[in-house]
């Protein structure tokens, strides 16, 4: 795999997600963003980590905002200088996504950030404990959805020491 | 009068006070020497002093769940352990205040009661670093006890005696760390094993369990352990210059050889890494006590032939 | 394999002595491009507030009285500011300059870390409709 | 006798549970680990991270592209640079435009040096970790050193604001250029004697020969970056890989070690030190003339990028999206502690008590860069109920014999 240029990484990940594409572009030279329906991710994944095509950097949520309706998650693999990422929309109002767990075991802590960050529902990852918000943070407030309110966010602790209980 | 001189002599000097006092300055001068080592300052002088008094000067917090007696207790018999047996070795160059046939057993095991009382000390709390502490503490105590012991019978059985005193004396013309030079140096790291100093700070290693069996310890409790230590460094280093280092004869030749010491065990711990609790005791037993077993079949064949 | 292996650099220190800063006895030289305590100078002012807007600690307030007599006063929080010297960046007019001797700035009232550049009579305007306003 | 955190669940067995942090001597960070022992050797380890998570991410949305740079270069505080340089890097290339090559060069200088600064840094504390104090008094002296260079020629010794947007804020004059050549010498003759006491010392050996191993195959597997992975022999490098800021003319070299062991990580940051020395002198032999800066809009166009780094701890990854207005849409950050902060936990099973901070250190990790909650749960059958004091003292006993 370390010999391999550039464009041979790129075309060898473009033509095995092919399969799965629902739209591909290369933004930048060594990018490749692949579209995928949720119901593919899966297998995508899998694929990916069968073919041993580099290694799940990150997974980065956006709020695409309220009036789109939509989340989209971006799952960013790279090798060497190649970075494709594997985009998935998901609506707002029902965030749901499988766990890639089982492919990665690494990818734990990414997927609790979602869920915690972003209110991703995500069935079946082993742990979906607090990862960075405090114990006492109110239920069902996800600070980097666009509509967030930093009101809403006042853990009882900050109340009580900011005398509006 | 007899009565008031045993008195002074115990509480005043130069036992009792005047040996804290001692004992804190050669903590400050090994700290200061370590530092020194390292390109840093170090502590003024009177540092350990400010230290002890502000620690007894306050409030001891009784953790929860401890058995409070034994809390109390065990600091101050740690220390009077410590003090008593400094009555049995010849402080700062003096004939020892007080001796009988075979005080050199009771003067050692005198002198492990300051760790046995730190290792109930933190076995009596519920701290889990207490308890991790306190364990290494007794292990530790368990493996370097025995070659310590062996390293300082080789000059007794020379001397044929088992007094202090008079082993003294008669390293007055002996030099043993020509002699006995493995048993020297079991000696003298056998010390610092007994006092928890680097590399055999693994009872309270900082940086995994805090502070050990002291953790839980604060105000006249940690205080009183503290000046046990400089206590026992004091008799560590006379017993060792006594035995090995041509005796103490007076004063000037007790704070040339004892500083010359501390000096030798200051660059040991600046220079050393630390060891697990498992390395110390392999290196104890499969070495240390090895070596002066072997020494000792050295020295019991080469009197044989002589005698 | 050697036992004390950084044994010369020990009696090095022995005979070198510590290196440590006696800080307050001695002093080292700061840097020239050393970052401390903002200062402003009215004369080529627009009253633009870049910096303003650029200061990413919300250090700066730009107190406009009267854009065309010049009259501006410049409101600086020495507390909020993170000496990013991000403002004497986007000053176009060079205005803004952080000096590099300035930076012993511990004091124990709060009220010494506002700091007010300007005139002094319309420093006193600012200050006054401030005590209004708390009031 | 085994007490448990409040804020934890209920445990599924009673162990004797060692906790380290969040305040504690060995971390001057705050991360709360548990580690569960059996004697001395550690038979389970979890992590609770999260006490100084600050909310960047968010942050940055609220706050103009300008204001974003310095609020990222806070993620960390010893490797600020790459968080600034990644950020300028993606918002330069999002808004088209590309920083002058003498910037691109200096960007690059002063990352060098942040990497002798971190470096230097993490060999200190981890001789602390094992107890070798003096190793640690020393590396952290000489850190001085470039710590002068670094306050000379950006003007602070953290955090340095080096970066701007569209380029650099600070020039190397011909004084500069010999100041820094002169610590780098002094420096590389320091590193030297480091790099003989790391190798040679017996008893420093002794603590990190042969623990925390950690296999070609695990570290590829488990994901790791930096010099944690080349450790282990993977030669994953970000400047090599995909060039950035200056270091395409600048080629570097990839160090690795195959023991994958502590000691094999110590002797990769070394050299890579050495490395960085040659990287230093060959950017002030050919450092590009021209400005420092270009202009680069209030407004950046819509868009999305990616940008890595090779920060001093592995590879920092940033995804920058603009949706075209004066504030960023979504800036995520990955940093390398991450994906390096699993494995600590995976190899902590099966070691001695005593080396956990030191497996821990081996990893460079930064909590304030990282702050996340990993658990591991191992599959260590020896599952034993409440220690009583004798059964404790008896395992010490056995572990240490």
């Amino acid at each position: 795999m370390q010999t391999e240029t550039l464009e041979v990484k790129l075309k060898t990940a473009a033509k095995f997600l092919d399969r799965w594409a629902v739209e591909t572009t290369t933004p930048e030279p060594e990018r490749l963003d692949v579209v995928i329906d949720a119901t593919d991710l899966l297998a995508a994944v899998a694929g990916m980590v069968k073919i041993q095509w580099g290694y799940l950097a990150t997974i980065t949520g956006i709020d695409l905002g309220v009036e789109d309706g939509r989340l989209e998650l971006l799952y960013h693999f790279c090798s060497g200088p190649a970075v494709v990422t594997l985009r998935v929309r998901i609506p707002r109002g029902n965030a749901f996504i499988p766990s890639i767990y089982e492919f990665i075991p690494s990818v734990s802590f990414y997927e609790r950030e979602l869920i915690e960050m972003l209110g991703i529902t995500i069935a079946n990852t082993p742990n979906t404990d607090r990862l960075f918000l405090p114990d006492d943070w109110p239920e069902g407030v996800y600070p980097l959805r666009k509509d967030f309110d930093i009101n809403e966010a006042q853990t009882p602790r900050n109340r009580k020491a900011n005398g509006n209980t | 009068m007899n009565t008031l001189v045993a008195f002074l002599t115990m509480v005043i000097f130069p036992g009792g006070l005047f040996l804290l006092f001692v004992g804190m300055m050669y903590e400050w001068l090994d700290r200061k020497l370590v530092a020194r080592f390292q390109n840093r300052i170090g502590p003024r002088w009177f540092q350990p002093i400010a230290d002890n008094v502000k620690l007894l000067a306050k409030e001891e917090v009784l953790p929860e769940g401890v058995h409070p007696q034994l809390f109390y207790v065990l600091p101050v018999i740690a220390l009077s352990g410590a003090l008593t047996a400094a009555l049995y070795v010849p402080m700062f160059g003096f004939e020892p205040a007080t001796s009988f046939n075979g005080d050199l057993i009771a003067t050692i095991y005198l002198l492990s009661l300051l760790t046995l009382s730190m290792g109930l000390a933190g076995a009596n709390t519920l701290d889990r670093y207490s308890l991790v502490g306190a364990t290494r503490t007794l292990t530790q105590l368990f493996s370097y006890e025995a070659p310590f012991l062996l390293a300082l019978l080789g000059p007794a059985l020379i001397a044929e005696s088992w007094q202090i005193g008079e082993i003294n004396d008669y390293a007055r013309d002996h030099w043993f760390i020509l002699t006995q030079p493995i048993g020297f140096v079991v000696a003298l790291i056998g010390l610092m094993g007994k006092l928890e100093l680097p590399p055999f700070d693994a009872p309270e290693a900082e940086t995994e369990i805090v502070a050990g069996a002291m953790t839980e310890y604060s105000g006249r409790g940690l205080a009183l352990f503290h000046l046990g230590k400089g206590v026992e460094l004091v008799i560590g280093l006379s017993l060792v210059a006594a035995f090995y280092l041509g005796g103490l004869a007076n004063p000037i030749d007790f704070v040339v050889k004892t500083v010359l010491l501390l000096g030798f065990l200051a660059s040991v711990q600046a220079l050393m890494t630390r060891l697990r609790i498992d390395q110390t005791v392999g290196l104890w037993w499969r070495y240390g006590a090895l070596l002066v077993l072997t020494q000792y079949l050295v020295v019991i064949i080469v009197e044989g032939t002589i005698a | 394999m050697k036992l004390g292996g950084m044994w010369r650099d020990a009696i090095k220190a022995l005979v070198q002595g510590p290196s440590t800063q006696k800080y307050p006895f001695e002093r080292l030289k700061t840097p020239e491009r050393f970052r401390s305590k903002l200062t402003w100078d009215l004369t080529n002012c627009t009253g633009c507030g870049l910096c303003m807007k650029d200061c990413p600690a919300n250090a700066i307030e730009v107190v406009t009285l009267d854009r065309k007599a010049k009259r501006f006063v410049f409101r600086y929080r020495v507390d909020h500011c993170t000496f990013c010297g991000q403002c004497v960046e986007s000053c176009n007019k060079n205005c803004l300059e952080l000096p590099e001797d300035d930076w012993e700035l511990a004091t124990t009232n709060r009220q010494d870390f506002e700091v007010y550049y300007g005139n002094e009579a319309d420093v006193q305007i600012v200050l006054d409709g401030e005590a209004e306003t708390g009031a | 006798m085994a007490t448990h955190n409040p804020t934890q669940k209920a445990p599924e067995r009673e162990t004797f549970k060692i906790p380290i942090g969040p305040q504690h001597p060995a971390l001057k960070e705050p991360g709360h680990f548990e580690f569960a022992v059996d004697g001395e050797t550690v038979t389970d380890a979890t992590v609770r991270l999260g006490y100084v998570h600050r909310g960047i991410e968010k942050g940055v949305e609220s706050r103009t592209w300008i204001q974003g740079q310095y609020l990222v270069e806070r993620v960390c505080g010893i490797c600020s640079h790459v968080h600034a340089t990644t950020y300028c890097l993606a918002v330069e290339k999002l808004a088209g435009v590309e920083a002058p090559p003498r910037a691109q060069a200096i960007r690059s200088l002063v990352a060098e040096l942040e990497r002798i600064h971190s470096h230097m840094l993490w060999l200190g504390v981890a001789a602390h970790e094992a107890g070798f104090d003096m190793l640690f008094m020393y590396s952290w002296r000489d850190r001085e050193t470039v710590m002068n260079l670094l306050e000379g020629i950006t003007g602070n010794r953290v955090n340095y604001s080096a970066n701007i947007l569209g380029g650099v804020k600070c020039d190397i004059t011909p004084e500069q250029d010999a100041a820094i050549r002169a610590g780098v010498d002094y420096l590389e003759e320091r590193t030297r004697h480091y790099l003989d006491v790391v190798q040679n010392d017996t008893m420093f050996m002794r603590r990190t020969k042969n623990v925390g191993t950690m296999t070609r195959e695990q570290a590829e597997q488990m994901g790791v970056v930096g010099p944690t992975a080349r450790a282990s022999g993977v030669p994953r490098d970000i400047r090599v890989d995909a060039p950035y800021a200056a270091y395409k003319d600048f080629p570097v070299n990839v160090i690795t070690e195959t023991a994958g062991d502590l000691h094999a990580r110590f002797v990769v940051r070394v050299n890579e030190l050495f490395e960085t020395f040659r990287l230093i002198r060959a950017i002030l032999d050919h450092l590009p003339e021209g400005d420092l800066q270009t202009r680069v809009k209030r407004k950046i166009p819509a868009g999305e990028t990616i940008m890595r780094i090779e920060a001093p701890r592995g590879e920092l990854f940033y995804y920058v999206k603009s949706a075209g207005g004066e504030t960023p849409d979504r800036v995520k950050i990955r940093t390398p502690t991450l994906p390096n902060m699993a494995s600590v936990l995976e190899l902590a099973v099966g070691h001695q008590l005593a080396d956990m901070p030191m497996i821990l250190t081996g990893i460079d990790p930064c909590f304030s860069c990282n702050d996340r909650m990993i658990t591991v749960r191992d599959t260590h059958s020896n599952q034993r109920d409440v220690w009583t004091w004798d059964q404790l003292r008896k395992y010490g006993m056995n572990a240490a014999q």
